[in-house]
Parts: structure tokens; sequence; C-alpha cells
């Protein structure tokens, strides 16, 4: 069961969870509401048919234009974008979601957004989502074991953030 | 005596009470390939538990890629699996060129299929030899280097570098092969293929070898699939899965017209397993032999495939087409393309925002999934079977940390 | 260890002719050796029990166990050394692989598992130390007195070197004397040991079976992690699930997003 | 040797003490020089497994002085010691390892009667002294004050001490042919043509052989079965913390005991200083024609047994650059599991053979029937009787040149 | 053959004056040339048998007092060599012969048995109360 009827099933299965979808895209994508990203990701792998038993890969999409010349001419509000493409091995589909949040949460600078951890669905999330914790800026509700994966544990900071600056030194290194 | 020690709530352990240790393997130790650090929770000689430390090599490739124009971020692509850094090239390639909607030619697609292969022979020497000299045998390390040698001289001479090429590009090739590259290209398969035979006598099918491996680091199918696994670790498990078959259609059609079989145990038997040696009886699907195995018939699988490309790119009269230019405008939109690199898929993701400049460029590594699952395989192992298991997942440290 | 050649050389010393020695090396420097005739012998006796009271004592003295293993295999070997030279080579070497190589490496496994920081050096209070000196003294005393008081044993030995006991030795164990009977001792009385033979054979046999039952792992009131962890560990039947959809032999078309539609 | 300082006119305990000496430094030339040429060989060997070169141009033709060169860099490099270690044990364990190896030498015969001591327990001496080596090895690792290092010494004791039951086990099938532990006259035994072997003896004891030849590279730490330094975990095992001379001397002690343990084996199963053609007794020469004569056998005698010797070792090297290590708990199932009960079984069926067929399967291979045990002449019913005292001392002396047994 | 005459020391009422014991010649001139007697071994044996007895009062450590035990029985081990040997028999003197090498080798065989029996009983004890330190083992008490 392929193409739109696709759509509707998942708007079925999870009512209100669909927010918008894009299917005329390069790799067509359907946004879902952030609250209800692990209950679509539940149903898509055990009850969706086809069954998405792999996830692919978790990305963190920081849409926020520090140069304000630039930022004048930009269309869309700065906010943090996830991207999650899922792939399922029994019928050799892939599938996107994509999930819109505040870049802090509460717009207070340092909060980070909150997002419920996928974790339980797939075991390989465990890492994807720490490494988007640690260079993005994310918090997992729900993620069994959140620290920094790549960067050292007491890292300042989120690198993949547009308007991260480089910390002059850590611990007696000179940053530049 | 006895009732005192049963009752009395203090005593729990009644064992020759060895505390449990906290063992550092890594960074710089001579078996994990590259700076992993494992730490091992062990009880006397079994390991309890295994927490792998990554991140020594991170050099946040993503973010220079915001910086620079997707033909200038080649050279970073190379410095991911350096073992196989055409894989990688060719994968960035293809995932801009998808973004872009753009066709190469048949020669360029030929061409791309010989070099892609030709790494992917060399990777898996490099992992062959290493995993030998994890379980502590000399010899295979340079027997597989010898003839890794041969590859890198023919890649020398395509494109002037041996380990990061910048080769593939977005748009084709940077040059075209020189003039009787082809038939040195061939007569190095020739002198190759038997000597696959040697490296199974030398390893696959050694006594100690199979008594190292079989039965070690079962990883089922469900796990593998769970932890998004991929490449030869996913084929050892049994999962039919080959992205040069089942992936998208602008990768699969690279391979269009290749006669090719995916190298994984269907209903119980290897494909033309009448050359290889037969599965010793104590292996069980999803141990490191049969990881180790899987790559073993990928080399010659790989092997099959490069002389198709070479004639099918002998046969291409058109010259081979320029690349893209460095500051091509890239269309707004995203495109997400994962290919099936020696280690495993390597996924790429790119956002264009309407200039030269990519908004957002995105990694997925292989080797950074396949490591994940070590602290499931390791759980209850003995401290030599660590290096043996970590080593049959053939992780590469670059890929990893990005 | 090189007690036996000693013997050979004490043996043959009184067979010289000192005189032949000295009109070839006329020179002064043989006159100056002050000693008529080393005997080998006595030397290496003396090197030997030295090194094995001395490191007995060091047993005492050390506070840290794991140097007073160390002296003790040191000491054991000097004894090895001393039952060599005493003619007794066969038990000096069963010394040497028994007591040396089997029992004192047992210890020493049982030092490194207990040998924890706090337990590896526990000193004595200098009072027990003076206590314990002042016991051994007399205690020495008391038996040295009893060893000088017979008077056969005052004489010195009469080198004569004894016969190999290897064989006599392991026949004796099968209950047949082979041995002369050394001069004066009672013609008939020599008896076999094949019964106590017998019993060392089936008593080591049970302490070493009670030995390994006693330190055996016990079992457990909470499981380990590791034994709960590794028997639920999912391992797959061997036989692959066949995939719905087997591909056929060439590269069919690619994947297709599961929202553009149209099948495989 | 002796004999010949006393016709100088030195007095007898003077010259007897140089004797000692000289042949105690010869021993330990021969560890030192076969140290030497194994380092050697051993770069060359597994160069040539692995299609490469190995030394070729230090000290000119074959790089024949590589190991030279590397003598001289330990000698050069610092000694270093982790301070968290224990002072006296971390300096005396390479020499306690030095020392228990080289003692094992006292006892070898290098031809017919060219030995540093003849013990009459020689066998059961050497097979003693190779078991203290562990002694030198424990004290390492735990001196070394790190886990890696405790690690890899309580293996290697574990292994090295569980090896020793089935190596005592082969080693006893030789003895009880010979009817005697002195290796002199094991080897003696085994004069003439190759047949006369022990390996040959009967089928029982060929496989004892291989069974010795696995327990020995097992008890020498070498080839599949050396998780002491197990590289690939415990990086380099006990002798991690060990650098310069200390070091040199663990290696010393591994390729002194290698030769020692492949030594062994030739003088057991494979006839020692008797070649496979007895050309000394087809050319007329034997002991007792003159001296230059005598001298020659045993410089003959002594070129079989090196040569015998270094291919066990050669074997050994091969053996190391071809297997991968089995695990630590593989190496113990090999032991108790294959070699020990294989060793017992053979042992039983070598005794049954010499039982039941002394004179051997060929009624040609004539065996003296009443094989002469240590003097003891089979007596009437079976009873072994003492021989009269004249008689024992004259049968042995038959043989032996100067010892007055 | 030298010999030499052995002062008598022993004073009428049989007990010696112990301030005399150093002054018994053990070796009349040179102890690198008279030959080795009985009275060697025993001294070596005493020696030995002493240190096994002060090693098993002083040491706290489990382990210790087993060293202690290892010690004693060597001492003993001695002297039965000693008396069983040939070389070291005065004139006349009867020896124990091949008996006494035997009485010996059991004792080496049960010692390595005995050995193996403690340590189980001790890494027991270690295990159960996690140290060795003998003093602590006061569980029984009433």
């Amino acid at each position: 069961m392929r193409g739109p009827g696709f759509l509707e099933s998942i708007e079925a299965a999870c009512p209100g969870a669909v927010v918008g979808s894009q299917l005329e895209a390069i790799d067509p994508w359907i946004e879902i509401a952030p609250a209800r990203i692990a209950d679509v990701c539940q149903w898509l792998k055990t009850a969706g048919e086809p069954r998405f038993d792999a996830l692919q890969c978790i990305t963190a999409v920081d849409w926020f234009e520090p140069d304000p010349k630039k930022a004048a001419k930009v269309t869309w509000q700065p906010h943090l974008e996830m991207v999650y493409h899922l792939w399922s091995t029994p019928a050799r589909a892939s599938l996107v979601l994509k999930v819109k949040l505040p870049r802090w949460s509460g717009d207070v600078a340092g909060h980070l957004p909150e997002l419920p951890s996928v974790t339980g669905v797939w075991r390989t999330a465990d890492w994807h989502e720490r490494e988007v914790y640690d260079l993005s800026g994310v918090m997992f509700t729900g993620h069994p074991d959140l620290r920094r994966i790549l960067c050292p544990e007491d890292w300042v900071g989120y690198p993949l953030r547009k308007d991260y600056e480089m910390p002059l030194d850590y611990h007696g290194i000179r940053g530049r | 005596m006895s009732n005192l020690i049963d009752d009395d709530p203090r005593i729990i352990e009644f064992d020759v009470r060895t505390d449990e240790m906290l063992v550092n393997m890594g960074p710089q130790h001579p078996s994990t390939h590259g700076v992993l650090r494992l730490v091992l929770r062990t009880d006397g000689e079994i390991v309890s538990e295994t927490e792998p430390h990554i991140g020594y090599l991170h050099r946040c490739a993503e973010k220079i890629g915001e910086n620079v124009s997707p033909r200038q971020w080649i050279p970073y692509t190379d410095r991911l699996d350096y073992l196989a850094a055409m894989n990688m090239n060719l994968g960035w390639a293809l995932t801009v060129e998808k973004l872009m909607r753009h066709e190469v030619g048949e020669k360029a697609r030929h061409l791309r299929v010989l070099i892609a292969e030709l790494n992917r022979v060399a990777s898996h020497l490099v992992g062959m030899g290493a995993y030998g000299l994890d379980l502590g045998t000399f010899s295979p390390f340079l027997y597989a280097f010898r003839e890794r040698e041969k590859i890198l001289d023919l890649f020398e001479e395509a494109c002037g570098a041996r380990l990061t090429y910048s080769y593939l590009t977005v748009g084709g090739a940077t040059a075209d092969l020189p003039p009787g590259w082809l038939q040195k290209c061939e007569a190095f398969l020739d002198q190759f293929e038997p000597i696959i035979k040697e490296y199974h006598a030398l390893l696959t099918t050694n006594a100690i070898f199979v008594k190292r491996t079989a039965g070690i680091g079962v990883l089922s199918r469900d796990m593998a699939i769970d932890y998004g696994c991929s490449g030869p670790v996913l084929r050892g498990s049994g999962v039919d899965q080959d992205m040069r078959r089942d992936g998208e259609s602008i990768y699969t059609g690279m391979y269009d017209g290749y006669a090719f079989e995916v190298a994984v145990q269907k209903d119980g038997r290897y494909p033309r397993d009448h050359t290889y040696p037969s599965v010793p009886k104590e292996a069980v699907l999803g141990d490191c032999w049969h990881r180790f195995f899987v790559r073993m018939l990928e080399v010659v699988q790989s092997m099959d495939l490069i002389r198709q490309a070479i004639d099918r790119y002998a046969a291409c009269r058109e010259p081979l087409g320029e690349p893209l230019k460095l500051a091509e405008k890239l269309p707004v939109g995203d495109a997400y393309l994962e290919t099936e690199a020696p280690k495993g898929q390597m996924g790429f993701y790119i956002i264009g925002n309407g200039t030269s400049i990519p908004w957002r460029v995105r990694a997925r590594s292989s080797s950074f999934s396949n490591l994940s699952v070590t602290h499931e395989l390791c759980r209850g192992c003995l401290i030599a079977d660590v290096p043996a298991i970590v080593g049959s997942l053939d992780i590469v440290m670059g890929e990893i940390d990005r | 260890m090189t007690g036996m050649l000693a013997m050979d050389i004490s043996s043959l010393t009184d067979t010289v002719v000192p005189a032949l020695a000295t009109n070839f090396f006329p020179t002064p420097m043989l006159a100056a050796l002050p000693l008529a005739a080393v005997n080998w012998h006595s030397v290496l006796f003396l090197l030997f029990a030295g090194l094995a009271c001395g490191f007995a004592v060091g047993v005492v003295a050390a506070d840290n166990v794991v140097r007073m293993a160390l002296y003790l295999v040191f000491s054991l070997g000097a004894t090895a050394g001393l039952f060599f030279l005493a003619g007794a080579e066969f038990i000096g070497a069963m010394q040497l692989m028994i007591y040396v190589g089997g029992t004192l490496v047992l210890l020493v496994f049982g030092v490194m598992l207990t040998a924890q920081a706090p337990l590896v050096s526990i000193k004595p209070s200098s009072s027990d130390r003076t206590l314990a000196a002042v016991a051994g003294a007399s205690l020495l005393a008391l038996l040295l007195t009893a060893a000088f008081s017979v008077d056969a044993w005052m004489a010195p030995g009469t080198e004569v070197v004894p016969a190999p006991s290897a064989t006599p030795l392991g026949m004796a164990l099968i209950g047949v004397r082979v041995d002369t009977p050394p001069p004066g001792s009672p013609a008939g009385g020599r008896v076999g040991y094949m019964l106590p033979f017998e019993i060392v054979s089936v008593h080591l046999l049970v302490v070493l079976v009670g030995a390994a039952y006693l330190a055996r792992a016990k079992r457990r009131k909470t499981p380990r992690a590791i034994d709960a962890v590794a028997s639920a560990m999912p391992v797959e039947p061997v036989t692959a699930a066949p995939v719905a959809a087997a591909a056929p032999g060439r590269t069919a078309g690619g994947a297709k997003s599961a929202l553009v539609g149209g099948g495989r | 040797m002796a004999d010949f300082l006393i016709g100088l006119g030195l007095p007898g305990w003077l010259a007897w003490s140089i004797a000692a000496l000289v042949s105690a430094v010869l021993l330990l030339n021969v560890i030192a020089g076969g140290a030497l040429v194994f380092i050697w060989a051993e770069r060359k060997i597994a160069a040539r497994i692995q299609d490469r070169l190995g030394p070729t141009r230090t000290g000119g033709r074959f790089g024949w002085l590589q190991s030279l060169a590397d003598g001289i860099k330990l000698l050069a490099k610092e000694d270093l010691m982790p301070e968290g270690a224990d002072g006296l044990l971390f300096r005396l364990a390479p020499y306690v390892s030095f020392c228990a190896s080289f003692c094992a030498f006292i006892a070898l015969p290098f031809a017919f009667d060219v030995v540093g001591q003849r013990l009459n327990v020689g066998v059961f001496f050497v097979v003693a002294v190779l078991g203290l080596e562990v002694f030198g090895v424990i004290l390492a690792g735990y001196a070394s004050a790190s886990k890696w290092s405790l690690f890899g010494a309580m293996r290697e004791a574990a292994q090295v001490v569980s090896y020793e039951v089935p190596l005592g086990m082969c080693v006893v099938v030789p003895v009880m042919l010979a009817g005697t532990m002195d290796l002199v006259t094991i080897g003696e035994k085994q004069a003439g043509w190759m047949s006369n072997w022990y390996l040959f003896h009967d089928p029982f004891t060929f496989v004892i052989f291989w069974v010795y030849v696995t327990c020995a590279v097992a008890s020498v730490n070498r080839a599949p079965f050396d998780l002491a330094e197990a590289e690939s975990e415990l990086v380099a095992g006990f002798h991690t913390e060990y650098s310069g001379l200390r070091w040199s001397f663990f290696f010393m002690a591994e390729y002194g005991s290698m030769f020692l343990v492949s030594a062994l084996a030739a003088v057991l199963f494979l006839g020692g200083w008797n070649g496979p053609v007895p050309v000394a007794q087809l050319v007329g020469l034997s002991e007792g024609t003159g001296d230059s004569a005598a001298y020659f056998v045993r410089l003959l005698g002594l070129a079989n047994l090196i040569t015998k010797a270094t291919l066990g070792v050669l074997l050994m090297m091969w053996i190391r650059w071809t297997l991968p290590r089995l695990r630590i708990d593989q190496v113990m199932t090999t032991c108790l599991k294959y070699c020990t009960p294989i060793a017992a079984v053979m042992f039983a069926g070598a005794m049954f053979w010499q039982l039941l067929l002394p004179g051997g399967l060929l009624p040609g291979w004539s065996r003296p029937a009443g094989e002469i045990r240590e003097g003891w002449l089979e007596g009437p019913g079976g009873l072994p009787t003492p021989l009269p005292a004249a008689a024992a001392s004259s049968e042995s002396s038959g043989l032996a040149t100067r010892s007055p047994r | 053959m030298m010999d030499f005459a052995v002062a008598p020391f022993m004073l009428p009422s049989g007990l010696p004056m112990p301030g005399c014991l150093a002054t018994v010649p053990l070796f009349a001139a040179n102890p690198f040339t008279e030959p080795v007697g009985v009275i060697h071994y025993l001294i070596v044996g005493a020696v030995l048998f002493t240190a096994g007895i002060a090693c098993m009062t002083l040491k706290r450590n489990a382990l210790g007092i087993l060293m202690g035990i290892e010690l004693v029985l060597n001492g003993a081990n001695i002297n039965f060599v000693a008396f069983s040997s040939s070389y070291l028999r005065a004139e006349g003197a009867p020896t124990l012969g091949l008996d006494g090498q035997v009485v010996a080798l059991f004792v080496i065989l049960l010692a390595a048995a005995e050995a193996a029996v403690a340590l189980a009983i001790t890494l027991n004890f270690y295990n159960n109360h996690a140290t060795v330190d003998v003093d602590r083992a006061d569980d029984l008490k009433g």
C-alpha cells in the first residue's frame, strides 16, 4: 500500500500527528508534531505497512541566519528541524519524517528544545540522538543515557548551531 | 559452618571474590583499529560490560561542509573512511547529483563502478589482514598489504594519490584513466585470482582461526537491523540487503546491466559455494566467522564486477565529460542517499538553499552504527574475544568520529 | 645444583700426588695458596646451608607476603641443593619439581589472589617480635644441645660416594628392596614400601578432590550480572528467514519512497 | 678437561674448579650464541614466510649482525621501572627466569658423555628446573604494578604449570624404554641406524613425540600458546614494563628454553648425538680407538645434536608465524582434554608394547634379552637381583670412561 | 684421614651449659677443607625448624602460617636425608639407608596435598571475610 494512501493510513493510525507533508520533493517527507513523533515511529515500526524496522539517520538542521543582511531576505522563521530517515528492510522502501522545533525552548537562549526519544523504537537511535544532543543541542526525553558522544564530556556549546562561537581555549589549548 | 554463610545477609558472592576491574583497552591500543577506547568491566577473565568511547578523531567535517561548495568538500569525504576513499567520494558525488538531478555519461558511470569496486577489494584486504593481526597471526597482514599495494599503484596512476584520492567528483571524475591502465588492471586481477585460495587456507579454514571466531559475538538478525548495522555485518547475520541492488534508483542505476549476486547466506547456503571452503560446523549465522567470510565472498564478487566494468568502459567511445563547475548553484531542497561502502551503508544528506554553499551537510557512518552493537556482543565473553569481535566489525575511526 | 660435581672432586682429591704439582709450578703463586686441598663438597655445603638458613630467617623477618613467598622459594631451592650434596639426588630433583615447582606455585597463586593492598604487609607489633625471637632462640638452643649430645653424629663423614639411588628408590616403592643393606644396620629388616605408596596415591587423589570441592564456585544467592544477561541473549535460529520478495539476479528498479507510490 | 689440567701439575681441587668454571662458561655461551643465532634466524624465517627479505644490510651480506645490533640497542636503552613497582622483585624477576632456563643446560648431554654434569636423574632434573621459570614470570607480572601485566603473568603461570603434567608424562616414555633417567644412557641406547631411535620404537612413542612437541611449545610460551604476550589484548603481557637489558634477559631465557626443549626432544626421541647413519661405526672409529678418534666422534655427535635441536627451534618459529593465537580457555582445554589423556593412553600403550614385544616387531631387531637396568640383572623368577659389586661398576664403566660409579 | 677429637663439654649433671655452645669446634681446622658430617645437616635442619615455628607464631597472615609449616616440614626432611646419606656417615655409624629417602619423599608428597587443602580453606576464609588476617577469624567465639 504505497503513495498517497500511505499518508492517509498514518493519519488514520495517529490522528493529529501529521502536521504537513511535501510529496513533490526529491525525497518526499511528512512533518510530524513534536509530541507525537515517538507514537508515529512506534506505529511505523510495528503496525504500519510496510514495516519500517530500520532507522537510517537522525539529522538536526539549524534554520537560523546569523548575518542580519541575509536574514531580512529569508522566507522561513528561525527554527530547529529534526529529519528522520527510515528504511523498511522487507519492502526496501525509504521514508523521511521531519519535526520542527523552536531553536531554544520558550525562546530562552540556553534552554534546549525537548523532543521524545525514539530509542525505545530503534536501538540505533541511542547513539544518533546522543550525537544530535552533543552537536546540535536537543534534549531527548526518555533517552537512557544522554551524554556527549563526540565532543569531550565537559565541552561547552553546540558546534553545529549556526550561531556557534569556537571557544578561545579548552583546558589551556588555544582555540585560535 | 555452611548455614552460617547461607543466611548471612552480608555475604552475597560465594565465588572466589575477584572484585570487578575496570580495564582500559585503547585509545592507543595496538588491536583496536585507530583511536578507539574500550572500557571493559571484567570479573577475572570474563567481560561483563564493554563501553566504547569515541570522539578522539572528531574534526567536525559537517561544520566545514556548511562553508565550502560541494566539490570543495570532496577531500573531506576522503578522510571519513580513509581505507575506502573512492567509495566515499562516490557517495557524496551521487548525493549532490541527486539534489541537482544531474545524470552522468555512460563512460563516467562504468568508470565509477570500476574504481569503487577496486577500492572495495583494497578495503576488504585491509580488513582481512588487520583481523588476522587481532587474532595474533602476523603473516596474513603482510600478504594482504602486498596485494593492496598493487591496487594502490593502479590508483596512483589514475589520480596521483595512494590513500586520499578525491578522484570521483560531482559530475564524473577529475580525469580519465591513462592509456594502458585497463591492461594493468586486468593483469592484476589475473594474478590475484589464485591468491584468494591462499587467504582461505591461511585464515578461513585454519582450525585455530575457526576456534577463535566461530560462535563468538553472535549478532542476531533482528538485533542487527535494530542497531542499524549494515554491510558485511548485516549480511553476516543473514539479512539479504545490499544497496547496490536495493538502494535508490540513482545508485542502482549505476550497476544497471551488471550480473551481480548479493554475498549472503540464502536458506542456509552461500551462493556459488563450490569454489569456497565449506562453513565449519561450529559457525552460527551472525558470528565473527560469517562476517569475515562474507567479506571474502565480496572480494571475489567485486573482482567479477571489475572485469565487467573494464569491458563496458573500454566499449564507451565518447569522452568522459567535464565535472560540474566548482561554484555550481545548488537548487533549494534536500537529498539523502545511502551507498554500499565496503564497511556498510554510507549515507550523505545535503540541503541546498540556492547558493553554491550547502546549508547543511550530514554524513551517516556505517561503522558508527556497527560499533554501537559492541556492548551487546561483548557481554559475557572473554577478554581475548573483545578484539576478535571488534575486529570482525571492521570499523574505521575516521568515519565514526567524522 | 652442582653438588654432584663436588662429590667426584672430593673422592679424587686423596689420590693426587701433591709433589707433582709443585715442580711444574715452581712460581711462588702456588706456594702462596694457604689451603692444602679445598674440599668442594664442604664449600658448596656452606653455600647452600647459608642460603637456606638466611632465606628462612628472611621469611620470618619479611613483612610483605610476596617477599616472604620469594624468600621461601629460594630457601627450599637451597634445601634441594643440600639434598643433592647428601647424595639423595632423586629426592633433590623431587623437591625441586613437586615442592618448589608445584606447592610453592600454588602458594604464590594463593598470595596473588588474596594480596589486596591492605593485606600485603601486616606488621606484627615489636613486642611480638621480641617474644618470638626469645622463644626461637631457646628452642634452637634446646635442639642443638640435643644434636650435640650424640657423639656418633659429631664425627665427620667418611665420604663414601653412595650408589645412584633413583632405581633402588623406585624398586623400593613397589616393594622390592634392591639396595645393599648399609654396613652395621640389622641384616634382615628391610621392608618394601608398596602399601604406603598406594595409600599416599589414594590420599593425594582424595585430598586434591576435596580441596577442589572446598574452593569451588558455590551457587550464588543473587546471580552475577553476567550470568543473568548471558542466558537472555537472543540467538537467532541458524536458518535465515526467507526474504519476502526474493530479488531476481539482475538489479531491479531502485527503492522508492513509500510516499511516492508504485510497486517495486 | 680436569685430567688435562692435573697433567699440567695443578693441584687436584684447582684443576677441578677450573674445569667446572670452563664448562659453566661454555654452557652460558651455548645459550648466548644460540640466542644470537636464533634472533637472526627468527627475523629471516618470519620474513621468508611473509614474502619479504628481513634484515639484509646490517653486517654486510645477509644482515647476520642484526642480533648484535639489537643487543647494542638493548644495552643502550634505559632500564625503566614503573614507580608503583616493587623494586627488589622487579629487578630480580628476569634473573630468576634466566637462571632457571640456564640450570637445565647443566644436565643436557651434547655428545656421548660431553655433559656439564652427568646426573643419574638427568631428565627429571631438567623437567623440574623448567618448572621454576614460572616464578620469574609471576614476579615480573606482580612487580610491574599494572593490571595488564598481572593478567599476563597469571595466564602464563596457569598455562606453564598445567602443561607440566602432560610434559612429564611424555618424558616418562623414553625413560621407561631406556630403563634409566640418565640422559647420556638414553642417548646411548639409541645408537646405530635411524630405526633405533625411540621415535620409531613403536607407534605409541611416535604419537607421544608429537604430544611432547605440543606441550613443549606450550610450556615455553611460543606460537599458538603465547598468551602471556598476546599483544592484541595485553600489550606484551608481563614484560610490558621492562626495557633494555632486563627485557633482553627474558628474551634470552625464552630462546634458551626453546633450544633446551628441542634438544631434550632430540635426545629423548631422535637419538641425540647418533646421526641417522652411524658414520663413526661404519668408518671404524669408536670411543676406544685412541684419543683423536674419540674427539672426532664426539664432534660428530655434537653436530648431530645441534642440528636436531636447531631444526626443532626452526619448527617452533615456523609455527609461530603461520598460526593465530589460542584463547586462554582453549589452551587449558587442549591441555586437560587432549594432551593429558592422549599422553596417558599412549604411555599405557608403550608400556604394554614394551611388555609384550620386548624384541620389537621385526624378528631382525635384536634387543638384548634381559635388559640390564642400572646394574640390576634379571635374576631367577624375574626378581631383579643386585649385581655383584665388581660387575656393577665394570659394566657401567665400560661405557663411561671416567665416572667412578 | 685426619679425624678430630671432640672435647667433651657435657657437664656431669647432663645439662649442658648454654654459654659453652659457641665454643664447640665444629670444624677443627678450616671449614673449607674438612669433610661435612651429619651434625652440620642437623644444625641447618634445626635452624629451618625454628624459623618455621617462629614464622607460624609471628605472622598474622594465614599464608604466612602456611609458609611456616612448609619450613618446619623441610627442616624435618633435611634431618631424614642427612641420616640416610652414606656420604655423611661417620666411621661405623649405622645410617637409615634408603628408608630415610623414602620418608622424605612421602613428606614432600603429603606437603603438596596439605598445602592444597590449606589454601582451599584460606581462600574460603578470604572469600567470606574479605581478609586473611588470622586474628579476625573469631566467628566461632561463643
